[in-house]
């Protein structure tokens, strides 16, 4: 293994943002608990502190009122990144986030820029219980005028970040907690693992994965953020008990949604499986199903079918939230449910 | 630092503009929504008067054109703004409640522009320019959480923040009594935060005091709270007042217009008031022959 | 016209406010503005406070503790009815939503109901600007274990408020602000004006519109809420001027979805379109347009089509404002635009 | 009204209930997160004693456990919950944050908790039912605006809850410092609402200040703001602890179970710990031999 896999998720976003204090002035990071020797819940910020004081703010317990005032530097000048501890908790900031920071830039008619990153760890599977476990980013689709981006531990998380905080507009950046502790895996020729890859868009490119060097395969399974693995772990599984191949796009950009990638991998497979760890209804799935069923009507030999978390609370004991939370089986079984899948 | 003259040109001017809007609503000339400062025109301008618009910063609420005239002194913008023409501060967009001009800001959801102007505060005392970061709320905004939480971070960052509250003693139809429990300025105190209070119509004494605040604010980088207890004339937005007429009468005795009008002499104020009425009727004849905003400009 | 069609909604609306008072004690209402002589911004509660001057509580501008007040309420066995003054301010509630309202009964293990009724008018097309205009329905669609009502002119408004108080379920009661003002047109005779119209589902059912007896229709439009006057214009345009039929569901359950009328629909003209006035991206429509082309693949001829806002801020320029929010012609361009309508 | 012996013992069991907790996330029998109260004990217990679990409501926040097993009693319900197993006060769906049984209820979203128990109360009194509703907050909750505006509304509509914070001085790594400006009872005070302020571990000294502020709210159907200064020995939650060792020691020797022991005669207080121990052993064997949660149950 090189150098490069072994460094862990959270470690990589740290030195990322180690290399965007040094390199801009203008970027400051707030948040709770994020000094050190603390170095935020999740350890993201460590070190921060200790080498720029004063760009480095902990906060009192104030989420509300958090994303107003990241929005106020940001309108006069600052980069500021907002840690929010659990993804939870951006319900708390809804208001200022639909009818402040992703309305400025436009009903102020394109006088002002509002270019914040929240930076926050969604997900469960980790025994946190019902408020410290979901997948909220849903909530931030229906936005017009921002930006959701959802990182993996296969995409180049520091470039990302980077991108994020030059971004004008504003940017939601979304973690994992399991993520963090997972060691980042970026292609190497091409392949990680077994699995070729290609990677493609903007800053906030996708990842189109295949165990058969985009031959021909079964179905395009679309997915992001902690949901990655789980989704590999899937199709590697469907080719060595199976046979049957599949193209993973794993998104970075949630919103904006940009599904070339999808479309061009659905133009090869003729199937979609959306696949998050977030409760089923009105998920990213809904909106990425709803798009491509339109543009690649003719592509789709069947309809798109969703894999996401069921719609409810996600409960404490492992045991049940094993059982609410999309699964690897899930992600089989929809494959092989697929009417007429090829093998 | 203006003279009463001014002070009472520029207060002159905001009643006169806001009626106007008023006549045009009824006139079916404007849509929407409109809030206006009648009455309310002392405390605008004795505080912006004493901001820097190069420099200082302020945030408004629903209730801005009075803060907007005084900081901008842009009232074609304005006007356009509100009747929907191209010309518009914000080409149309925004409209009445969302007004945005160089360092100007205002937004329609009630408290949360407090911790806006927070963080712009902050972004400010970062920079190092100097800037004080005024924000306008009203005594029914108090009702809103984030004022707290506002105040919390003012006070333990020391930013550089002047809250303004405009306490006309209603929200909407609601009187003070069944929306404010306790003290408006014990809340600030109550977080270490330095408070004046003032119950008066006179632009003069609001003046004195508003200098006092702000140069607090820029001298000590520290955030101060200004209460000022007022009133308004006018219907909360357009239409009806459920408020007692006899209240309402009573207090138009104490008309901020009246009180330094009276200051003046008599052929001073007749002057000033038909300055004003012909700017007024200048900026009203510009605004309904000019354009309005076209469909492309909302297109992304 | 009958005196039923002649009252407008919003005295509907009040008179089951009125009805609920005088028959469940435990019935209270609060919100901001709501006394009398003033009776609510949009007068909905007009008398009730003279009426049941303990019951109708007006209270200070601190909408997110409402929505908790409300909830405790509603744990202590009280019918809380919550009356928000514009619908965009559900920002403000959305922690009290997410993670409290819509969790508690499932969380505490099914020991306790959230019986609240939020009431919201939502909508634009009056000038309001960009914080007072929105459709934010679609921020609740993705929050599992609570349900959205959305009343439109042609149901039985009165019915659907005394169901959603009496729900043991927390429901967000979506009005318009457009259609107070209107006309309560109820079905008399099967029919409303020159449509068909039945009526199916449970205690929040939808309306299936036909203009030619349910018989061959080219398409299904399936709307909701204020948008479908604009659905039922076009329609009727489609009729006269093109001579191409549609049925039209107008739904008022929007979560949990109930899609058996649409799916009959569709089982009869072999096309969908969606139309609502939220903006697109992440809306009704989405899920719609997902559940649809998975559960009615072999009856769909045509991909599903969206009509909604366009994804921005909502101008307060009448003129920008009739831009940006989906009109008559919008619903007719996408009939018109679908491949092979019938005609 | 409880006696010393009886509120040490119970102390005590919290005590060596959140002890044995750790021990089981150290051995890994535990997943998840959990709050302990070690320290803050004689706070729960000589509030909650005042209150009838029959009538009166409690709603906690992520540091529960000791304001459930005082209000409750039941440490086999909450054992078998943070551990996951079915007979779990939630079956397991809670978890450590999210308890509800008979009128307690808890939830982990700091300070969303303050407008529900505001609610219960306004609920309670219009039912007529006498009850109190109290709801424990922490420092650093004090952040949150929900809470200003619970007061606000508490204040004007007179309702019977008992806010108390349990001011430990830290927020998770974050000293009181740095999170909170200002003075805690004079937030309380600013909207009209009777503060009473304690800093001691004494549990006979607040259980006597807490004995007033329930008959208090009881009395006049007032709420009341109770402010108790105090100290948690062990982590924020499992791990890692950024404190000052000596100052964790230094506040040891104010250890409200020494406080309260040292005033028991030492046969007494042995018996007191063996019968905890006693206890403690068997709801630990019960939860252990008891059934997983099972995923039929997580199904709607
Ligand atoms: C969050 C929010 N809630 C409610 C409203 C509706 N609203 C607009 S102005 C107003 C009353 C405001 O009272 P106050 O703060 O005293 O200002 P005033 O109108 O008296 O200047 C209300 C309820 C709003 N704009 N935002
Ligand atoms: C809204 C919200 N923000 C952040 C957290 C994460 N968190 C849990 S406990 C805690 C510190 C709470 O401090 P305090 O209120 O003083 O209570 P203590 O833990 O000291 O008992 C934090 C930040 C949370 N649970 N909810
Ligand atoms: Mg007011
Ligand atoms: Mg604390």
């Amino acid at each position: 293994m090189s150098a490069t896999t072994q460094r862990r998720c959270v470690q990589v976003l740290n030195e990322a943002l180690h290399e965007l204090f040094a390199t801009r002035e203008d970027v400051v990071l707030l948040g709770e608990d994020v000094l050190d020797p603390y170095g935020g819940a999740f350890k993201v910020t460590q070190g921060l502190s200790d080498a720029y004081p004063d760009r480095v703010l902990t906060t009192p317990i104030s989420e509300a009122s958090l994303f107003g005032v990241a929005a106020g530097m940001a309108l006069r000048g600052r980069r500021p990144i907002l840690e929010i501890m659990f993804g939870d908790f951006i319900a708390l900031g809804m208001d200022q986030i639909v009818n402040g920071i992703a309305k400025f830039r436009e009903m102020y008619d394109d006088q002002v820029t509002v270019p914040l990153v929240v930076r926050t760890p969604m997900g469960g599977r980790r025994g946190y219980g019902p408020t410290h476990s979901q997948s909220l980013e849903k909530l931030l689709l229906g936005v017009p005028n921002v930006c959701v981006v959802a990182a993996s531990e296969c995409h180049d998380l520091g470039a990302l970040l980077v991108h994020a905080v030059e971004d004008e507009r504003p940017v939601f950046f979304i973690e994992n907690k399991l993520m963090y502790g997972r060691p980042s895996r970026r292609p190497e020729d091409g392949h990680i693992g077994e699995l070729a890859v290609r990677e493609a868009g903007g800053e906030y490119p996708a990842l189109t994965f295949s165990g058969n060097a985009f031959d021909d395969a079964s179905a395009t399974v679309v997915t992001y953020g902690g949901m990655l693995p789980v989704v590999l772990d899937a199709v590697t599984e469907l080719i060595l008990e199976h046979e049957i191949f599949c193209e993973v796009v794993a998104l970075s950009q949630l919103l904006p949604l940009d599904l070339d990638p999808v479309l061009e991998s659905v133009a090869r497979t003729g199937a979609l499986v959306t696949a998050e760890e977030g409760t089923l209804t009105a998920g990213v799935g809904a909106e990425i199903a709803a798009r491509v069923s339109e543009l690649a009507w003719s592509d789709l030999r069947r309809p798109v079918r969703r894999v996401a978390a069921r719609d409810g609370i996600i409960p404490s004991a492992r045991t049940l939230e094993d059982a609410m939370l999309p699964r690897v089986e899930d992600v089989i079984d929809v494959v092989l449910a697929l009417e007429g899948v090829r093998s | 630092m203006a003279a009463l003259p001014d002070l009472y040109e520029r207060m002159r001017f905001i009643r006169r503009f806001e009626e106007t809007l008023l006549d045009l609503f009824s006139q079916g000339k404007l849509v929407g929504t409109t809030h206006t400062y009648i009455g309310q025109e002392a405390n605008g301008v004795g505080v912006i008067d004493h901001l820097d618009p190069e420099v200082d910063v302020v945030f408004s609420n629903h209730r801005c054109h009075g803060h907007y005239l005084e900081f901008t002194g842009d009232a074609y913008g304005l006007l356009c703004e509100v009747m929907g023409r191209a010309p518009g501060t914000c080409g149309g967009k925004g409209g009445s409640q969302h007004l945005c001009k160089g360092n100007f800001y205002s937004n329609g959801i009630l408290g949360s522009i407090v911790p806006v102007a927070t963080g712009i505060a902050l972004a400010e005392k970062q920079k190092g320019t100097g800037a004080v970061s005024t924000v306008f709320l009203g005594d029914g905004a108090l009702g809103q959480g984030v004022v707290y939480e506002s105040l919390n971070m003012a006070s333990l960052w020391r930013l550089p923040v002047l809250f303004v509250v405009e306490n006309n003693h209603y929200a909407q139809s609601t009187p003070i009594e069944l929306e404010l429990a306790g003290s408006i300025p014990a809340r600030a105190e109550a977080f270490g935060i330095c408070t004046a209070e003032l119950d008066t119509t006179d632009v003069e004494e609001i003046h004195a005091a508003a200098g006092r605040a702000v140069s607090h604010v820029r001298e000590t980088s520290e955030p101060f709270f200004l209460v000022l207890h007022t009133y308004r004339f006018s219907p909360h937005s357009k239409g009806d007042d459920t408020r007692d007429p006899a209240e309402i009468e009573e207090r138009r005795t104490r008309d901020p217009l009246l009180v330094a009008g009276a200051r003046l002499d008599s052929a001073e104020r007749e002057a000033i008031d038909a300055r004003v009425e012909e700017r007024l009727a200048e900026v009203v004849a510009e605004a309904e022959a000019a354009p309005e905003a076209t469909p492309e400009a909302a297109v992304l």
